[in-house]
């Protein structure tokens, strides 16, 4: 837990954007991810959500739990639509309509939508320069239609679709290293952050908000149904997760790289890989 | 007042949207649309149009900017063809439901494999359930006449759809040809601002994207059959009033020497002109032979196309595109499905032309005319025809 | 069409690169200004840089063109580099009687028999033309000129404007160009 | 909405079924997912709010007395607030039928 | 000997591909496909089946995927659903002309938007015009069964086309139900190994994929379209063999007591076995009703729908897909076309049903009937009626 | 030029795979860098091409201009075609099927194919792990459709679609770092070459397809049509780009980086500007 | 369907993440090997941990299943887990005189006066013989004795090949769970 | 092919219209596109294959003397070949009609 945690009320912005009502899974990481990152912001942000879970759970008709002007179309179009959406605000203003000051967008989507489906037109916004924030929920897996591993699902763990037998120990590749990728992009700012340490995450989120041009944030994301794992514990498992080395906590500002977070020494990797079902024919041998 | 100008159709279309001002113009290159883009990249980087073009990485994300775009509420303009309609296949579908009103350029061009980039009808007919209104058109005046009422139509409040301008690639796009261009303040006058009800605008929240079980999902694409439907009435309105300023008359089915004839060629897009020139030596030969065309593919005019061959006793209907395994050419299909319950119906002959930048000429016309008469007379063993495949 | 046939076709060769679709533009152009009915068209399809490419006119003084198919018989030909005769069928089509126009430093009669053309020929040495007047060997307008001269659908005042409109400030020089063309093209019936 | 979502009729939708009241799923009583709920012991409680920047449901606020408590309208019963206080004010107990 | 099973359909798909040994599975996940592609991965992952398993990063990379592999000689199987499908729609249209012989399923699904997880056929519509075989099935044994029987299909030298089987989502992707299964044995006897006729193979170098100029495109396509037709005779030829070996009969349409019925339903997939039971009450009511259902959607069964409908008086389509702003139900305008020039042909009433999961219950489909026979004496204001919105 | 290009005859392959009678531009850097690599490589290699240029000039139907098994299917999905080839030999090899040995897969591609509209297929597959060898020839802009800019044109570079004018001065951003991003992959083997330095290149093409799994080399191929510039000099161009620093040459194996040649002092970037028309409003100034 | 109707037709609820569509698997399964036609399928949708859900069936003992439509009115419903009695309207739909079965520790009197319940109630504490015979509270197997008791679709002893494959070592336990519920439900007609 | 490309039918395709003779489009003449060419010194040449290694075109190889030289029916005329000659063999000179 961050030190200066305590006292939130007096820190943090009290309202929600995103509000109680939803329908996550019971302990979900991502709906307490999008939560914060949301209260790190003001009402000025127009929400773009690729399909996944967060946009499932949160807008079935005739219902929606989002306070903020909110669009949804395809999993994997979410930066392209998120470019749009920016560039016509640009266009409009400078064409004299009277709009509310300083919109944000903030395109949000999960690992899959992401580092898979999304990943082209995310480079191709980033690469544009336009000026939005993406936030990346990354929970390891295609969470939505029942835990499928994507590039973004680590080494070893069991998806449906990288499941364990006698030729598989699970997933068979290397974590994809979106943030890396992104800072490959030469963007003004990106960030790596997780639910556990949830003062970082916000400051990280208004940071990259408040940035001109493209920012990418990487949100590493529990899901105690997809990671077999217990839903009182998520915010440990993540914590774990950066403990160990297996989830540094970053930022990189116009190409420089900076360590959120002083961890002296590593613990050792299988304190994390416990926590969670998905490993656990790992720790079998 | 209009001028009269030599302009290669692309650059025309490309003028015509700028005359219509839009915001936002998201476009990925592809022959044969690519002069339209280039032109409008041009006015942007001259000042002549203050929009924002984006130039995106695929037509996936093309058409998938311009539904953010629309749904803040800009004014909003893409052009494809092709491979690059079929890419954004998906996005193309939900355009129209979520009500953007976006508006398209499609040059039309033959779908890979083989690869072409010569001209047919296939991509136009791989969107014809996606809920567009969809405007085909046969020459260059058309097709620039028609992007500007696109955007009329599109933003009409009562209609709030997006709509594709259809035009013959490498026929109609790079053609040099006389253009009669509206000036801005007619075009002002005409096109009304966009003010697309329900924008993404952080004063007033609105969520726009919400999956829909069961229990609603039926209703919900009832909501958009009926308003793709009802949208005729106001694609006729917006005819008649551009004929009132413009002078320049559109109808869902054109019609050409085809009252009372009892011979009738229906075509779609650009060889229609082609056609009619055939249409006329037929006539000066003898024969009571008219052509009508097809102008409004979505919403499909059926009282229209009745109306339009009441009198008729063959119709020969050309299609540029196949349905493989199918029923052979779309649009000889739906007008057999729309004639079905007439009393006194015309015997209809499908006839697949210009498949791939195959040309049909004059005298392709004239021939196809005469064996559709013999053809109806005496029956073929044929689902439908082919003409010009070398055997 | 219940009158004399009022429709000119015409086909240009040249290289990818060159400028022969800007030719049948111009052309094209001229024509509209005129108050004619014209079109112009490339060869549809990819234009390599050096590759033999086509462009095509059509040109009707009384009433719109409806055709919209490819000019496979032409009454004129242009042919804007040399190096294609004998190379390519630049006669393929040709109505009999139609002139070919050919940018060349020979007679028209050394060309006919070189490369067996039974059609009328008007020569013209643009490349020339142009490397004085325009300083490069880019022979587009100069062409137009020559092919006005010939085909006679337009007269060639109209193009004025366009060559002003397209080559900024080499657009006198592009005019001259035209004009010397137009001036110095031999037409020698047989 | 006056209707209910099973009533709403194709006449009843808006343009592109754009929802227009924000967080209206505040009305969704996600509260029925819980097997198990939390109790407090509210001595303890700092007031420092952590447990309430921790819930994924977004529902836990001060109550009249300040102290941070949760909305069993919809509080899931995920377990997380306990672990995240600390001072221990909060436990989890079996939903009784 | 077969065996008979309780499985999920989406599992027992799996299954019967393993039974076909398959080389290479090319897949993303998405509702309601994922049980099959899941139960795939298992089946590699134990090593039950010997295959490379892709786990791509989209669906385009799926099917572009089984592309390589299936031009490598390789048997390919991939499946999808809806989004997946028009997300793929482009490189669809290019496994059909390349003759790659890949097997997908579909587990038919509503397209956005709205998003609907739930079954229609709007996806399998949007790929009408693509040229692949495509096997609609009604009931998980049919599903499975086709299965195989595609692999067999698509890959005889005489055909060399894609095959799709169609099984709708949730009904019968999602419902445990008794499967009688082959055994390896029957199986690899009913199936010859793959032995594409020109693969990429360093031995002997071949080019795939050049490009088609106007003088040649025409002409492939033509082959293509000859292709698909001609796939008729070895369709049948599959299925008959397939009975014999394993007793299941398959036929282009199905008939239920529509021998002589005046009354004809049509359906196509899962709802007509639910509509089976309302014509079995219907009869029992005295109405002289009979039932006919599309299995071969492609190539389009003209012979055996005319056979099939030449007593009936009245023909009452059910389409679970709406062409927006065009003929309504595709099926039925399909169905319209291929009857036009029939003398004696039964009056057709076109009914949309059932989208995005709306179930129609038996009743529904009695209510259907009786509405739908008052309709073709009476007449109707619609070009065609939709079932179950809520007004 | 370099220092040890002679004797040709004695150092490299004379078969052509990549034939005479295309028709590339006249004096296209691409045909030209396409045909040095595939001199590198044996006849084993199975080629997947992206639609672009060079698909287009070496296969008009009923021709093709390659010796080698070769498929074109789509602009966008080569690294996924590629995939399946690669995947389909690993499993009719493993299960006994009779194929000749050491089978290698190339998918070649333009700039746009590749970071564009192809970048998410190719990113998959680098993650996934395929044996491949992906070679993108970087004109700088969609060159087969006539001169549109891409993610890699560089900044300030006229093209149709960055054109100048009173709001423009050519591309608006910077070129996209594909070998960096393909780098951020993890993958054993990234490179830069260009067909200036023609047994650089070679050399790099060969080693890579040598290495197992992924590899990516990123050529830059002088377009005169679409750098407006002169066809004669092309390799003088890119061997600037190179002396400016403009492009560097280097490896990166298992990812350590290595410059390829050794420029004490880069030459001032005007120089390599001004060899090209599409740079000229730069100079203006 | 010329006969009386032979078909049953079972509603389960349960929560996600809870094996409700296991109960319900394993109800069909056992029928299919008694030889009967049975149908299992969830609740068509996305299920999330916690969230309410229903499974179905369908069993035939004469005749295969032709229905392909949700089941609206179910002969039986059975209830997984009974924090969801009041929360979600369990019997919507149920015929008349149709039993619900409900994992409780409370009599069938209480539940019944409590929740306002006119049909049949069955009651069996699954969640103790769960957590007894399996050691922990997933009552999936365990309900699935007491289905199978009151619904009467299915011999029991046709789980046990399903249960032990599921299963693989937990089979033995689940079995002995299963059977623990067959015969401790109390079936208690009012 | 025997038969020429505009005479093909489609019967004559392969099926997928795949090109079945690798290298096929050796029967293209490129050299048609060529407006300069290139001529020799051979006396300067050192036989080192650059200009071979250089050509765009894969046109140029050894002729029977060992020299290396363009082949004309393919040779474009783009006039690399003398800028990559370490010894000045190579010129261009212009086509003539
Ligand atoms: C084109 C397309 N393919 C597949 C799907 C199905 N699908 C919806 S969400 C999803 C997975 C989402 O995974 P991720 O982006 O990681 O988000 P999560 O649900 O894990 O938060 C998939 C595969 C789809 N909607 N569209
Ligand atoms: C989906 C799709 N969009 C657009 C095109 C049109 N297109 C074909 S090649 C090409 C550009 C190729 O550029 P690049 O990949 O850089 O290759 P180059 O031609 O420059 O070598 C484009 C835009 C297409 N074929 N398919
Ligand atoms: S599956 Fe995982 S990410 Fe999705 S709602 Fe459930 S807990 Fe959250
Ligand atoms: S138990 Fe979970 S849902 Fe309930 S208040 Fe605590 S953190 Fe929120
Ligand atoms: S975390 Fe604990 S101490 Fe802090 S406000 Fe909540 S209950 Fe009180
Ligand atoms: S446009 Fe450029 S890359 Fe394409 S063939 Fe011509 S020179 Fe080569
Ligand atoms: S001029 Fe060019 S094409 Fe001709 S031989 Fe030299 S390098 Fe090759
Ligand atoms: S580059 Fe010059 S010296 Fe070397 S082989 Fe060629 S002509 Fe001879
Ligand atoms: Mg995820
Ligand atoms: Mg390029």
């Amino acid at each position: 837990m961050e030190k200066y945690a305590v006292y939130v009320p007096r820190l943090v912005n009290r309202e929600e954007k995103f509000v109680a009502g939803h329908r996550a899974c019971v302990g979900c990481g991502e709906a307490l991810a999008i939560r914060q990152a949301f209260k790190a912001l003001d009402t000025n942000v127009i929400v773009v959500n690729a399909t996944g879970c967060a946009e499932i759970f949160t807008s079935q008709f005739p219902l929606t739990s989002w306070e903020l002007p909110w669009i949804h179309t395809l999993f994997e179009n979410t930066a392209a639509v998120a470019s749009g959406v920016e560039a016509a605000y640009k266009a409009m203003r400078r064409k004299g309509a009277r709009l509310p000051e300083n919109t944000k967008v903030v395109a949000i989507a999960g690992d899959g939508g992401t580092s898979d489906i999304g990943l082209q037109a995310l480079s191709g916004a980033l690469e544009r320069g336009h000026d939005f924030t993406y936030i990346c929920f990354d929970n390891e897996a295609y969470m939505n239609t029942g835990v499928q591993r994507s590039s973004s699902t680590p080494f070893g763990a069991w998806t449906t679709t990288s499941p364990t037998g006698g030729k598989s120990t699970g997933q068979f590749s290397w974590k994809k290293n979106m943030p890396e990728i992104a800072a490959a992009h030469n963007i003004p700012y990106v960030a790596t952050a997780t639910h556990g340490y949830p003062f970082d995450l916000m400051a990280k989120v208004a940071k990259a908000v408040a940035i001109k041009g493209p920012a990418y944030v990487h949100v590493l994301s529990a899901c105690p149904t997809g990671w077999r794992s217990a839903t009182e514990t998520i915010n440990r498992q993540v914590r774990l997760a950066v403990q160990t080395g297996v989830f540094p906590l970053y930022e990189v500002e116009n190409g420089v790289y900076k360590m959120s977070l002083d961890i002296p020494t590593l613990r050792p990797v299988a304190d994390y890989l416990k926590t969670q079902g998905r490993f656990r024919h790992l720790s079998d041998d | 007042m209009a001028t009269r100008t030599g302009v290669e159709v692309s650059v025309g279309v490309a003028d015509a949207v700028k005359l219509c001002n839009p915001d936002v113009i998201a476009a990925y290159p592809i022959t044969p649309q690519t002069h339209i883009v280039e032109h409008l990249a041009e006015l942007v980087a001259t000042g002549e149009l203050d929009a924002e073009y984006i130039p995106v990485e695929s037509e996936h994300s093309a058409l998938s900017a311009c539904l953010g775009s629309a749904a803040a509420g800009a004014r909003t303009f893409t052009a494809t063809s092709s491979q690059g309609l079929a890419l954004m296949n998906e996005v193309v579908y939900v355009a129209a439901p979520m009500r953007l009103p976006i508006v398209m350029s499609v040059a039309n061009r033959a779908l890979s494999a083989p690869l072409s980039i010569w001209g047919d009808h296939s991509d136009l007919m791989s969107v014809r359930d996606t809920g567009w209104i969809q405007i085909v058109t046969e020459n260059g005046q058309a097709a620039i006449d028609n992007t500007i009422i696109a955007f009329r139509i599109a933003e009409d409040q009562r209609v709030l759809l997006p709509v594709m301008v259809h035009l013959d690639g490498f026929n109609l796009t790079h053609v040099v040809e006389p253009i009669f261009f509206p000036t801005q303040d007619e075009v002002d006058k005409f096109l009304p601002k966009n003010r697309f009800p329900l924008p993404l605008n952080p004063d007033k929240p609105v969520a726009m994207g919400d999956f829909a079980p069961p229990f609603i999902f039926m209703e919900a694409k009832w909501a958009q059959e009926v308003n793709i439907r009802d949208s005729r009435k106001v694609i006729l309105q917006a005819w008649d009033e551009f004929e009132k300023t413009f002078g320049r008359k559109y109808l869902p089915v054109e019609k050409y020497h085809s009252d009372g004839a009892k011979v009738l060629i229906m075509t779609m897009g650009s060889s229609g002109e082609t056609a009619s020139v055939a249409i006329d030596e037929l006539r000066k030969e003898g024969l009571d032979v008219g052509q009508i065309s097809l102008r409004l593919w979505r919403p499909f005019p059926f009282e229209d196309l009745r109306e339009a061959v009441k009198d008729a006793e063959v119709l020969i209907v050309m299609d540029r595109a196949i349905s493989y395994g199918g029923p052979g050419g779309p649009v000889a299909s739906e007008v057999k499905a729309a004639l079905y319950s007439q009393a006194g119906k015309p015997k209809v002959v499908s006839y697949v032309i210009s498949l791939g930048g195959r040309d049909t000429t004059v005298s392709g016309f004239k021939d196809i005319v005469k064996k559709g008469i013999d053809i109806a007379a005496r029956g073929s063993q044929n689902e439908y025809e082919i003409y010009g495949v070398k055997e | 069409m219940s009158q004399e046939k009022s429709l000119v076709e015409i086909r240009w060769h040249g290289r990818g690169g060159q400028g022969t679709v800007t030719s049948a533009e111009m052309m094209a152009l001229a024509a509209i200004s005129e108050g004619k009915y014209a079109q112009a068209f490339p060869n549809f399809g990819s234009e390599r840089r050096g590759s033999p490419v086509q462009a095509f006119n059509r040109v009707d003084t009384r009433e719109p063109i409806r055709l919209r198919v490819d000019i496979t018989q032409p009454d004129f030909v242009i042919v804007n580099d040399p190096n294609l005769l004998g190379k390519v069928n630049v006669t393929s089509g040709l109505k009999e009687g139609g002139w070919v126009v050919i940018n060349t430093s020979k007679t028209a009669q050394q060309i006919k028999s070189q490369f067996n053309i039974k059609n009328p020929v008007a020569t013209v040495n643009a490349t020339k033309i142009a490397r004085e007047v325009l300083g490069v060997p880019i022979v587009s307008t100069t062409m137009l000129g020559a092919a006005i001269k010939v085909t006679g659908v337009v007269d060639k005042k109209y193009t004025y404007e366009h060559l002003q409109k397209r080559f900024g400030r080499l657009g006198d020089r592009n005019i001259k160009a035209m004009e010397t063309a137009y001036e110095q093209v031999v037409m020698q019936e047989r | 909405m006056a209707k209910s979502e099973s009533e709403m009729t194709w006449k009843d939708l808006e343009i592109g079924n754009i929802v227009t009241e924000p967080g209206s799923a505040r009305v969704y009583e996600s509260g029925t997912w819980r097997s198990q709920r939390p109790t407090y012991d509210f001595k303890k409680c700092i007031k420092c709010g952590l447990c309430a920047l921790n819930c994924p449901e977004g529902c836990i606020a001060p109550n009249k007395d300040g102290y941070f408590e949760a909305d069993l309208y919809y509080c899931k019963g995920c377990g997380i607030c306990p672990h995240e206080c600390p001072t221990r004010v909060i436990k989890m107990i079996e939903e009784v039928e």
